[in-house]
């Protein structure tokens, strides 16, 4: 339609908005994502001070001992905004409903050793939990964070964990072939077994945090850190000794989404580290703290799964996450003894 | 072997409040500090039901292609011109209005539905409130992308979020949110769910949507019915939440009620923005003010509060002042921008005959007498080169911040100025409903950021008004003054002289 | 009671499959017809039955995907694998 | 009634104390039956200020925008101040005559 005006008469005539050019220059037409997270949030002129906490604005960059010239440092490589965000989600759902079908389909789970199955939904289940403590963390991060850019991810790793969550559930259901008893297990074991007490309570204490850069790195960067190399790579590989494959192909996903999200997480402490010196202190101090509680929370649930080469699994995982660190510029230190 | 399935519901519970459990190491006070300081008794969270039974992966399905439809609208209007579509480039003015000041309230909204995702202490409300957060910062968003083509065109776009934390009418609806988010988490659900979203957002969302699809801007229709489709699961979150605050326990009414009321009111005075969007600023019209306020209010509020009236909750304070001045206060409005147009980043321009026609026809107990003769005159002015622009700076309600232009609901030749008195200072307020609100609590509204107010104490960039306006970034002389004469008038008349087909425009230049 | 319950569905394919299903299916229902969408209003009660809106469509049609087609609605709601439901208490 | 809020004391900052106007009071002034001008004005006008200077120059700065204004006669104008019967004195500061920050002022016009 309208082919009929001649070009000239619909040059535009400007590219995009003007915060958007005050970044980018003004000649270049912008990215989606770079239209729907740069700047979208209030900073000033705020009218009346929470109820809830009068000594801050309802945005305050002093909600966190992280100091940033510029909030809009926290590039996310993934360039997620809500739909390229949920495009991809619904496109890893799908892969993660076709593998429960297939080994729904062909009564696979029957083919694995009874005592991995159990011992599966032993390690596995109760994670749910943790899921849904590391969804309120994140919501923590989307309420009190500073700026789009870094509020935004994180609401997304927020609906990432509540869905995370949701698919170990159906694992559950898989596992109890139907039936729930293996999640209402499970729960008794997040809540009353000897060997997860240290990690609820290290979730528990977290739910507590209330600089929410601090709550950033303990969930997202520390015990994610830990916890999925843990999952995903030593648990997994000792389920191969067990006929385990049928359960490797549904909790395949686990690793692929970690890998997703350490982009992002890798990106936004690369620039948190970046900026100044007192930021790597204090990112060090929380890396240190969080990064020893961890390590002691897990050992018992590794030592559970793993027998005595527990503790060496835990020691892998926490060397990996160093390494990562150490790209970043930040340090995790010292390993503590169990 | 022969699978057990669970039911919907018993699936559903084991993947949302299934999730939770009680703390051991933390005391739950810690965990929640916000909520039990505003006065609301829950007694049992398990006795919340959860209206639609969404788990995530439904959602990013039901979400994803939501998606693919609206961003191939988006695509194919940006490739088409879809801009050229519309009935007539005054109607990108009510596009204006909505990124400026609807917009960044999505934005907002997205991040304290995250702030009740985290601190209301039951998990199943948490749920629908952590989806109603994304699907807030779906709106903002996939609002921005949309209008993103206009604002290659049309002027007033290009910075609106600097200008919704200065504009000086664009503090009304920012503080509107503000008030909601600085309250407690009960009162800002009852606030935005229940009071806007179910009682007043259909008057925002469905005849203006409605009226994009009249004027030609198909994006715009898109991304409206879209976000609309998000916009129910929302309302019956306000209107069960509100239910389940009423039924825990009798102590919660009347605090709830203190909220309708406040809210309505609150809300009401935002939409007469809105009102005046339908009836002065979309070219082909759907339906007057009037008629949207009688629809989405008086028929479906009558029957919400019928509803309510078991848990002993009435219609809110006030609602009978709404029903009396829904013959006026678009109007009103109008005037406002009318006299301000020279420092706003919208047009407005003189009513012509067919539309006197038209409001005349839609407000017959009021048009004519209190209106008519206005515009008129100040037409005759514009014909004379001589249009109308108010030099002073208006007196803006302490609550609601519209300019105090509203009138005494038994007298429209009469402003209705209230006062009021806190620690020897005056405050004045445009009606009882906004006096009521300031006398609650007076200690938040003594903090409003009046920009009239700021102007004089030197915040805003200078004395002068060019020094406002740039301070403002509103390109002066594209964003600001009349439609008539403006870089868009110039720009909208060449693309129609350029749809003409070729013989015409040589026949009719000899 | 016969307080009103109402459903607005945008003109789509399935909208219009679904409010045919509801004037069907809900002999009280009264259809207002706006640009691009449809608002349907029911004294009381009003039910969306997957079965028929199924038949309409020619594919089978999950009530949750009420959510792809609706712009707004008046009542509370009850959802089931079969059908969706607006009602007043 | 005081707001509710977490803790006792909520308060934040009282933005527009007469303190920060630079020595001004806020004065509104509204111009009854032209409602061609929307609502009140707002001014900032140190107390000092003479009635004479508001009725001479600021007024007719404001309100010669309405074609009417020529024929207005300030000196039969009726007023009020906040609410009250005012008679203005002409050779008076608006602050020796009950002006105050935030006072409103309403004139009748023939």
């Amino acid at each position: 339609m309208n082919i009929d005006i001649q070009a000239e008469a619909i040059t535009p005539r400007r590219h995009t908005f003007s915060h958007i050019a005050r970044r980018f220059g003004v000649d270049k037409p912008a990215s989606r994502y770079e239209e729907a997270t740069y700047d979208v949030q209030p900073v000033a002129n705020f009218h009346y001070r929470p109820t809830w906490a009068p000594e801050f604005e309802l945005y305050d960059v002093a909600r966190t001992r992280i100091v940033m010239a510029d909030w809009y440092v926290f590039r996310d490589p993934r360039q997620f905004y809500y739909a390229t965000y949920n495009i991809s989600r619904a496109a890893m759902q799908q892969s993660f409903d076709d593998a429960v079908n297939f080994v729904e389909k062909r009564g696979l789970v029957a083919g694995v050793a009874p005592a991995w199955r159990e011992a599966v939904a032993a390690y596995l289940l109760p994670l749910r939990h943790l899921e849904w403590a590391a969804n309120m963390n994140c919501q923590l991060i989307a309420d009190w964070g500073y700026g789009t850019q870094i509020t935004s991810a994180a609401a997304f790793c927020g609906a990432d964990r509540l869905g995370l969550a949701q698919v170990i559930s159906r694992i559950g259901l898989v596992l109890g072939e139907g039936g729930d008893d293996h999640l209402v297990a499970a729960k008794t074991l997040w809540v009353d077994g000897a060997a997860w007490q240290p990690l609820r309570r290290l979730a528990e204490d977290m739910l507590v945090l209330r600089d929410w850069f601090e709550v950033y790195v303990a969930q997202l960067v520390v015990l994610d850190g830990l916890v999925y190399p843990l999952l995903c790579e030593s648990f997994d590989a000792a389920g191969v000794a067990h006929n385990g494959a049928p359960i490797s192909m549904m909790t395949g996903f686990l690793a692929d989404w970690f890998a997703d999200n350490s982009r992002w997480t890798d990106a936004v402490m690369k620039a948190a580290a970046g900026e100044s010196d007192a930021n790597r202190t204090v990112l060090n101090g929380w890396l240190r703290q969080w990064g020893e509680r961890a390590h002691e929370a897990l050992l018992p649930v590794a030592r559970q799964v793993l027998g005595e080469e527990g503790d060496a699994a835990v020691a892998q995982a926490r060397r990996q996450l160093s390494a990562r660190l150490e790209k970043l510029g930040l340090t995790l230190g010292e390993e503590v003894p169990a | 072997m022969v699978a057990r399935k669970l039911s919907l519901k018993q699936k559903y519970g084991h993947f949302t409040r299934g999730l939770d459990w009680e703390p051991s190491y933390q005391k739950q006070e810690d965990i929640f500090p916000f909520a039990t300081y505003e006065g609301i008794k829950i007694h049992d969270w398990n006795a919340w039901e959860d209206p639609f039974k969404l788990t995530m992966d439904a959602y990013w399905k039901f979400q994803a292609e939501k998606e693919r439809k609206l961003y191939a609208v988006i695509d194919s209007m940006a490739q088409n011109n879809g801009q050229l579509g519309i009935t007539d480039a005054r109607y990108l003015n009510a596009v204006k209005i909505f990124i400026q000041g609807v917009t960044p309230l999505e934005y907002q909204a997205h991040r304290h539905f995250a702030h009740l995702a985290r601190h209301l202490p039951g998990a199943g409300l948490r749920v629908a409130a952590q989806m109603q957060s994304i699907d807030e910062l779906r709106h903002c968003q996939t609002q921005i992308h949309t209008i993103s083509h206009y604002n290659k065109f049309f002027d007033g776009i290009h910075d609106f979020t600097h200008m919704h934390d200065r504009l000086w009418y664009l503090s009304v609806p920012k503080s509107f949110f503000d008030d909601a988010t600085s309250a407690g988490p009960f009162e800002f659900l009852t606030a935005i769910s229940f009071a806007f979203e179910y009682v007043l957002t259909n008057l925002l969302f469905v005849p203006f949507m409605s009226g994009a699809a009249y004027n030609g801007d198909m994006a715009t229709v898109t991304f409206g019915f879209s976000a609309q489709s998000d916009e129910s699961r929302h309302m019956t979150l306000g209107l069960e939440a509100v239910r389940f605050l009423l039924e825990q326990d009798e102590a919660n009414v009347p605090i709830v009620q203190g909220w309708i009321d406040k809210w309505f009111w609150r809300g009401y005075r935002l939409l007469s923005l809105v009102g005046m969007m339908m009836d002065y600023m979309l070219p082909k019209k759907v339906m007057s003010w009037s008629e949207a306020w009688e629809t989405y209010y008086e028929e479906a509020g009558g029957a919400l509060f019928a509803d309510l009236a078991r848990y002993g909750i009435r219609e809110p304070k006030y609602a009978d002042v709404a029903k009396a001045e829904k013959g006026h206060v678009s109007h009103q409005v109008w005037s406002i921008f009318y006299n301000y147009a020279q420092a706003a980043a919208v047009h407005t321009w003189d009513v012509d005959d067919q539309h006197l026609d038209w409001l005349r026809e839609k407000y017959p107990e009021t048009f004519a007498q209190h209106y008519e003769p206005r515009y008129r005159a100040w037409r005759e002015q514009a014909e004379a080169g001589k249009r109308f622009y108010n030099d002073g700076l208006p007196q803006l309600c302490q609550v609601c911040q519209i300019p105090m232009a509203f009138t005494e609901v038994d007298d429209p030749g009469t402003i209705s100025f209230r006062v009021s008195e806190h620690q020897g200072e005056k405050y004045h307020t445009c009606s009882d409903g906004c006096r009521d609100i300031f006398e609650h609590e007076p200690e938040k509204y003594v903090q409003a950021w009046l920009p009239v107010h700021q102007i004089f104490q030197g915040n805003c960039g200078g004395a002068t008004l060019p020094e406002v306006l740039d301070w403002y970034h509103i390109n002066q002389g594209a964003d600001n003054f009349d439609y008539a004469g403006s870089p868009e008038e110039e720009q909208w008349n060449a693309w129609m002289e350029g749809r003409r087909p070729a013989a015409f425009p040589a026949a009719a230049a000899e | 009671m016969s307080r009103p319950v109402s459903i607005t569905l945008q003109n789509s394919q399935d909208g219009i499959a679904i409010a045919n299903a509801i004037l069907a299916d809900n002999p009280e229902a009264q259809r207002k017809s706006f640009p691009a969408m449809t608002k349907i209003d029911c004294p009381g009660r009003l039910s969306i039955l997957a079965d028929s809106v199924s038949e309409r469509l020619g594919r089978e049609w999950d009530p949750q995907e009420i959510h792809m087609s609706v712009i707004s609605l008046s009542g509370s709601v009850d959802e089931d694998d079969g059908s969706f439901t607006l009602f007043w208490r | 009634m005081p707001v509710v809020s977490l803790k006792p004391g909520y308060s934040g900052p009282v933005r527009d104390r007469v303190e920060n106007f630079h020595g001004a009071y806020l004065v509104y002034v509204h111009w009854e039956g032209h409602l061609n001008f929307c609502s009140a004005i707002t001014l900032p006008l140190p107390p000092t200020t003479p009635f004479a200077a508001l009725a001479d120059e600021i007024l007719p700065s404001l309100y010669q925008a309405d074609p009417g204004w020529s024929g207005v006669d300030l000196a039969a104008a009726r007023w009020t101040l906040d609410g009250e019967d005012w008679s203005p004195d002409r050779t008076l500061a608006l602050g020796e005559q009950g002006v105050g920050h935030k006072s409103l002022i309403r004139f009748w016009t023939a």
